[in-house]
């Protein structure tokens, strides 16, 4: 990549380590044969990914028969959650998520209340983006079969207290979901600890592949398949088996595990020190998202009176590759719908940053975002007619 | 996703600031849309000898605010008013069709600036000319 | 890989070729990008998958908006059929496949019946695996909204009069989808031309990486999402986009079009020889499929009173690797719905053996092949009860 | 997917062949299922003294075919009689999952041979054993 770049946007993906490349390399061109077929070429990608799915499943606390591959942590989404509420639905045709989910959640609720009939109650998070328990319980009823509540949020890094959660649902005999595609390389997920019975992951986030995620499922759950057609994935999930890719993911699920305390020290480091920095010498900013329970590297910020792709498209001048919550970014004329459900304005949440950092960030690359970021605010303030009236005003 | 027009007027805007004691100013947009866009004009002999803005918006918002000034300057009210957003994005060399509601924006600040000056000479005035989103975001939104 | 294999399955799976892994290799680790991200690292990786998709455009004569990146060929496959089927059921409930489908298209179908309350008609096959468009022209009826049916089979390599097949549907006003996974790659294949509505087609099966496919949906065709979420490939599928897989699809799609003609040829008379040879050399043999229509690189045999996979573990102990229709190859009892389609009788459908060449595969190989065949068929046959009573009644 | 036991017996099945005028055929299984199994027994004082098989079908069948014939080899028909598809298994270290009906098929082609040399001798022989897949590739079909 061009010499300058700053990479400060891990949420959005990662770049694939060197380890977890060398260990996919040779699965392209010259360990290719097919998983399901029966002679030597094909028995050794088999092993190889039966392997790839003990490792994950150990990493993750649970059985290799309880972890499908799939082609997206999206996919792995869908799947969890039209997999069971449709498998389900004699039983009931309410579900619960909340209004903070990623688009793969929500879309899925989307679909099963649109196209399907389903009745779906969103919970509200607090100002930083917290679930409260309560109000989970309040929302089962008796024809309630799935809870969505996904790990750790993408926008905020706000982290629910998940087991806290999970378990109200078990106690009523609800199927339980989490969307852990931030969660997972970031903290240590562990299904059995949690006590969730579905739970999805995403290569790419943790310096894996693009195009490969999995479901845990836990045993027993009931749910039917998302995609039909050959015998792969012991039946459920069909197509021929992205070898390299699930290979990509194990090997980068175990360095993260294997790294997770240093790594987690890391990004807190770094987190902190532009926290800090940021708050001291930038007037008029707020910090969303929980200071507490919240993803080591995830740090993000609303400039008042300054529209975010306008501070993004500066920042990539400079070198810095952040993402935000402006509705610019995403196409939609609506900021996220994150930032909105916990209680920002829309013009404050048009100013967000999110910066999350990674593995080869530094703290001098800290202070040049800093000094970066202090520049440009006050460059798009002078601009910005609402500054101006702010202040006129005080 | 910009072309390179778009980026150097949104790196460098042209006009950007404000006209104390300014013959006409317009403002449009609000910040629940995320754009706004408000205009400054400074006129002599019905012809606009000065034109300022400020822009709170996306890249493409920052642009068309800096190219619709500049296609404004030196031009008669009767000229300035017939700037179009079609003329702003050509100008411009286009735009991602995501951002053309934005182009809307700078031609509507620009009316507004003019109407508000002539509301002060006392002029007629049309009363449907929008100002705001127009309903613009909801258009877009199901892109 | 083991020096001495000789890979004989190129239609369960291609290696990928060093040139698409050259294509594909930076950006895993250099050019990571997201493609959804605004700054230049993700405006990059955009820039790089719409290349990627106006290429693969180009070689099929679609329109790049046309086509859409999925995670495999059976994705592309259940999205093309339960979306399109499911899209227009107001119209009708009636769909039409043909008995020969690969399961990606067969479980979709069962999926419709079982799970949406349709009724699919299933065009039968003439000996040689043809489909008869008389039939489709009879099993069209007013509510029928759907028509599969695959341009190459996987098995018997037989090729489908597409194009007068999709006419068919085209005057009645039917949406007409072909799985092209097994064509493309080995004969020239032109939406336009061909005037479907929609394809399938599958990187792994023509040099790419395995893990990702394509579907070509015909400007203003009405089809539902299948997997929901965030807006990539123009809001129809979500999930972020394996930037190296649809670069090495693209990559190895041209290659494959530039060299079509060489590769058909080089195919051809490594096919012809085969047959021969085994003919000539041993007896009780059936060569399934249509002489005419068929794929260049595919012969498929079945070798009376032999089983199946016991050929095939004897041909891996010589290195061969090839495939069979056996059951026992399939984790299934029954043998290949495709070879009992054509009208064998269970026990020849068991003996079956088939071979698909590939462009490094050589005449000595062939020979090699036959020699060793030979010997295993005759061993085979001295230890079967069937070929025991079939000489005592000679 | 085959443990190295199984492979050896499947490369260099013992005691395939046929016996002239052997005392006991059994045959199992048909081609319909994929799997026939023939086991020829030769017997002398009620004890097997020879047996040979001809099997066709998948590796596990040839497999377990040798390996029944090597188990039986020299015991008396009481005690071949005894021999379940588990004893097979087990002597092979396992068999995967979708191949157990394979050693089914290698239990009951031997006590179908030495039924038929009881019934040649007169011997009374329990109407209710099956021959042929005995319902055990629908069984395994839902796999
Ligand atoms: C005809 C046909 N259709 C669909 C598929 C499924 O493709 P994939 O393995 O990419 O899911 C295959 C190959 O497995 C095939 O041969
Ligand atoms: C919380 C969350 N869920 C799901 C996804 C979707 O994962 P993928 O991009 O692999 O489809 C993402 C990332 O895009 C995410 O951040």
């Amino acid at each position: 990549m061009d010499k300058g770049i700053i990479y400060l946007d891990h949420a959005a993906t990662t770049y694939v380590k060197p380890e977890v490349f060398e260990a996919m390399k040779p699965w392209f061109t010259e360990y290719y044969g097919n998983p399901s077929a029966i002679y030597s070429l094909g028995r050794q990608s088999k092993k190889a990914i039966e392997e790839a799915r003990a490792q994950i499943a150990y990493c993750l606390g649970a059985h290799p028969t309880e972890i499908f591959f799939t082609g997206s942590g999206t996919e792995a989404d869908n799947w969890a959650i039209k997999g069971t509420a449709l498998a389900n639905q004699k039983k009931g045709k309410h579900v619960i998520t909340t209004v903070i989910e990623h688009h793969a959640v929500l879309e899925a609720f989307d679909f099963l209340r649109k196209e399907e009939g389903f009745e779906v109650t969103y919970l509200p998070v607090n100002e930083n983006g917290l679930v409260n328990p309560e109000d989970l319980k309040k929302a089962i009823r008796p024809d309630t079969t799935l809870v969505s509540i996904m790990y750790a949020n993408n926008e905020i890094g706000t982290i629910q207290p998940i087991h806290e959660l999970a378990s109200i649902a078990r106690e009523k005999g609800v199927v339980f979901h989490t969307d852990s595609v931030q969660a997972i390389g970031n903290i240590a997920v562990n299904v059995k600890e949690l006590d969730v019975d579905l739970l999805s992951l995403s290569a790419h986030k943790f310096y894996g592949p693009k195009g490969v995620g999995a479901l845990y499922v836990r045993k027993g759950i009931k749910m039917e398949s998302f995609i039909h057609g050959g015998a792969q994935e012991r039946k459920r999930r069909a197509g021929t088996e992205n070898v390299p890719g699930v290979i990509g993911m194990a090997a980068a699920l175990k360095l993260a595990y294997d790294n997770l305390e240093d790594y987690n020290n890391h990004l807190g480091k770094l987190s902190s020190r532009f926290i800090e920095k940021v708050l001291e010498r930038i007037p008029y900013v707020h910090l969303n998202g929980d200071r507490e329970q919240r993803l080591p590297g995830n740090v993000n910020f609303s400039f008042r009176f300054v529209e975010g792709e306008s501070l993004l498209l500066m920042l990539d001048m400079k070198g810095i590759q952040a993402s935000s919550g402006s509705a610019c970014t995403s196409g939609s004329l609506d900021p996220s719908h994150v930032l909105l459900a916990i209680g920002l304005s829309h013009e404050i949440a048009h100013g967000s940053l999110r910066i999350t950092f990674g593995e080869k960030n530094t703290e001098e690359e800290v202070d040049y975002l800093v000094d970066t970021l202090e520049e440009i605010v006050e460059k798009l303030r002078k601009m910005s007619p609402l500054y101006e009236e702010f202040v006129k005003n005080h | 996703m910009y072309s390179e027009k778009v980026m150097d007027h949104f790196t460098n805007p042209r006009n950007v600031g404000e006209i104390e004691n300014a013959d006409g100013i317009g403002q449009v947009g609000n910040a629940k849309c995320g754009d706004i866009m408000k205009v400054y004009l400074k006129i002599e002999n019905d012809i606009i000898v000065d034109v300022k803005f400020k822009t709170f918006g996306c890249g493409a918002a920052v642009a068309t605010s800096s190219m619709a000034t500049e296609l404004i300057k030196g031009k008669t009210l009767d000229e300035a008013s017939k700037i179009t957003n079609k003329a702003v994005t050509e100008a411009l060399g286009g735009l991602p069709p995501v951002k053309m509601h934005c182009s809307v924006l700078a031609e509507e600040a620009v009316i507004a600036a003019i109407d508000d000056y002539k509301k002060k000479m006392g002029m007629d005035v049309p009363d449907t000319r929008c100002s705001g989103c127009c309903g613009k975001c909801g258009d877009t939104r199901t892109e």
